[in-house]
């Protein structure tokens, strides 16, 4: 998101908005960037437990000099704490937590999500791109649910929520939730469906920049 | 603020259900979850399959859950230690069906089931009459057999210390399956010698994390089967 | 083994000569019953790291009373002390020693072992046997190398050593060595070969009382 | 008397041989053997394949392994970290072949190497470029698609403390691969921070078991890849 796209949710109305959809108590693995954000906007009287892929359960944020560890840190390699209740383990506990669907929810970026859910976000697949994966197809695996957070649109202006996603998968219909600058929408059998439109868009407005038909008979059902 | 205590074994058992697949910790009495046993006889669930290395001794604990009839099948590795009577009973008179898994398959498809792997190849058993019946492959030149996780609906298990976000420390060898157990049932419920705040145990030292666990039970002394059996206890 | 059978090695001498053979450092996983005398004949200056299945690397010697713990046992479910150097894991790391080919060494007990190698030791297959298999089978089939520690005969006086087992199999071509109250004898790929007499005992006594061929020209190459 | 203790690191690596597997622990640098790396790159094996999750960053330690060009083949599951140039640079010129695998597939397929599990059913990356080629099959609803067992020759890996019969403590993060790694190679090399007599570690809190270690070099202040580069060190 840029700073000249002035209009719908900020970066952080979005994560805010995510954050109101996680039960207190909640195992959470937050994806690298913009899903970062969610830990910063707990609703009052949630806990929610923070799983990092790299081992360690009960991540905190970010450390005061004082305290920081360049073996503590996070899967996007930054160092981070740790919160009371704490555990660590090994990368194949870490991703028996991932696959063997332990975990509540994932929040990552995306590339392009399509209506049936099929997620890319983790290689443009061009031809001098140094491929690289980490944990992205373990989440999206394993994961009870995963809620995709991003830009409606690319900075080029193109449709990130597609019919058919173009760039390779990282998984297939794996996506529960899309939250963007524009709008809530939940992927359901019959495709995208609205949930909720950041104030003051209209739901022509997203439908013009979404690659795929928006359903809004949902919406109703989806909030309540 | 979170806190997985339930106030007793009673509570914490409360909605196993006829049917249900249980699995339960220990290697002989070490690390056998007395007291949720107990309350899980109390309770009433029948039907039960079990997933347990042993069959239990004497009158007490998983002998007697076997003795009220409870229990339809057991996957077992070792179903006839030593002062167990009530399972061979039952099973000469055909009350109880008994899938056997040599002990480290059993352990690993435990493990994978907690792990999301479906299923994987060992080298265990090939060749002997606990492969025949299952699907076998060569990989290089050696045989493997294909073996399938394993999940179950509540898992029972006993820790030395539990803290309130449910991670597990356990007593020496009284660790044996509870580990991968607590990973491979929808609901985990442990009961724990001493129950701590969250924060009071070594980050590093954990053995069971927290997130693997969804009830805990703070059962001070618990018993064994050994000093029962020895006492003449029969349960209930 | 009886009282009665005065002639060849005791038990104790069976366990030495077995020990003899372990090189120091080793990692050894000792059968309940008879390979357990094993222990009590660790040459001067070797170190054996006992490991017992349920879950200690570090097994040392049958408690004082005082140190006695119900939670501190063995795979036969006896109590155990623990060594400077121990240490506990779970059943799937302790399996994973044995499947992965960790230990150096198993010493197992036998009801028949083939001329090819092949184990019967965890059921007789009769009819009202309860059956069970413990972790048997995961030990032949991972372990480095697998001893059979045995008395030459059943006590009924039926051989133990075979050209094909009866009972049902603990694993296939698994055996390396047998070390029984007579001999000690190898399995090679030419079937059962003689590697040494107990005091006073011919090679044709052994013989009479093992069900299958036992070559000679392997003795003087396996004693160097 | 057991002592697994090596005078140094370069004794400890000095029969890894050319085109030997070797597995070096690391998730970035939280983990990362930079002395046992370093010793490696003076040692100067060739042809090898690499297994690790990252390929270093700036011009030590993994990264100036693979700039020596001693590296034939890396399986990785982030090549490109940042600060990552080295690795971009010679994967453009065709000059190292990569086997990119998912993070938790990695972890799995090493463990697995070390447990004796041939190969595994998993759920991860199918659908996907990461799939093609592989075998899949369907359990349940789902598809799952078959990956094989690695093991190695040797393997690297840093502990915070190790005692003389190998067994090992880890610090934070820097766990991450290293226990599956040791018990996954014939030849596990620890560096350790601190190291002492058997006898010294609580045995309830030990994470790497002796048996699967085979050396331990201590190491009483090991680098650290940040401050290396922040140094503008290059090796050697």
């Amino acid at each position: 998101m840029t700073s000249a796209t002035s209009i719908g949710w900020t970066r952080d109305a979005i994560a805010e908005r995510v954050a109101q959809d996680i039960p207190n108590g909640s195992y959470v693995n937050l994806g690298i960037g913009i899903p970062e954000l969610v830990a910063s906007h707990v609703p009052a009287g949630r806990t929610f437990i923070y799983h990092t892929e790299n081992g360690l359960l009960g991540m905190g944020p970010s450390p005061a000099a004082s305290e920081s560890d360049p073996e503590l840190i996070n899967a996007g390699k930054r160092r981070v704490t740790m919160m009371p209740g704490a555990a660590f383990f090994d990368q194949a506990t870490s991703f028996a937590m991932i696959r063997g669907g332990h975990l509540d929810l994932s929040v990552l970026g995306a590339f392009q999500v399509a209506a049936n859910g099929d997620l890319a976000n983790w290689s443009t697949g061009a031809d001098d791109a140094i491929p690289a994966v980490g944990g992205a197809m373990d989440l999206v695996a394993g994961v009870k649910r995963v809620f995709v957070m991003t830009t409606h649109m690319t900075k080029e202006g193109e449709p990130k929520l597609v019919q058919r996603c173009t760039y390779p998968l990282t998984g297939r219909a794996v996506v529960t939730r899309i939250y963007s600058d524009l709008a809530v929408i939940d992927v359901t059998a019959r495709g995208f469906a609205l949930v909720e439109l950041a104030p003051g868009i209209t739901f022509d407005f997203v439908q013009e920049r979404t690659a795929a038909p928006i359903i809004t008979s949902h919406a109703l059902e989806a909030r309540q | 603020m979170i806190d997985k205590r339930f106030a007793s074994a009673r509570e914490a058992v409360a909605d196993i259900f006829d049917g249900a697949t249980v699995m339960i910790g220990g290697f002989g009495e070490a690390g056998s979850p007395i007291e949720l046993i107990h309350a899980l006889i109390d309770q009433g669930a029948k039907g039960l399959t079990v997933v347990s290395n042993n069959t239990g001794t004497g009158l007490v604990g998983l002998a007697a859950l076997l003795r009220a009839e409870r229990v339809s099948k057991i996957i077992c590795s070792f179903p006839k230690t030593a002062g167990s009577t009530v399972f061979p009973d039952l099973y000469r008179a055909g009350k109880i069906q008994l899938e056997l898994v040599p002990q480290g398959t059993l352990a690993e498809r435990i493990r994978a089931g907690g792990a999301g792997i479906v299923a994987f190849y060992t080298p265990t058993a090939v060749g002997t009459p606990l492969a025949q019946g299952k699907e076998s492959r060569v990989f290089g030149d050696r045989e493997h057999v294909l073996e399938h996780g394993i999940r179950a609906d509540f898992t029972l298990i006993k820790g030395r210390t539990a803290d309130t976000h449910g991670n597990v420390l356990y007593h020496r060898t009284a660790r044996n399956f509870a580990p991968m157990m607590a990973t491979a049932a929808t609901v985990t419920i442990v009961q724990a010698a001493q129950v701590v705040d969250a924060g009071a145990l070594d980050a590093e030292v954990i053995v069971t994390p927290g997130i693997f666990v969804d009830r805990v039970v703070h059962v001070p002394a618990p018993a064994l089967e050994s000093a029962l059996n020895e006492a003449g206890a029969s349960y209930p």
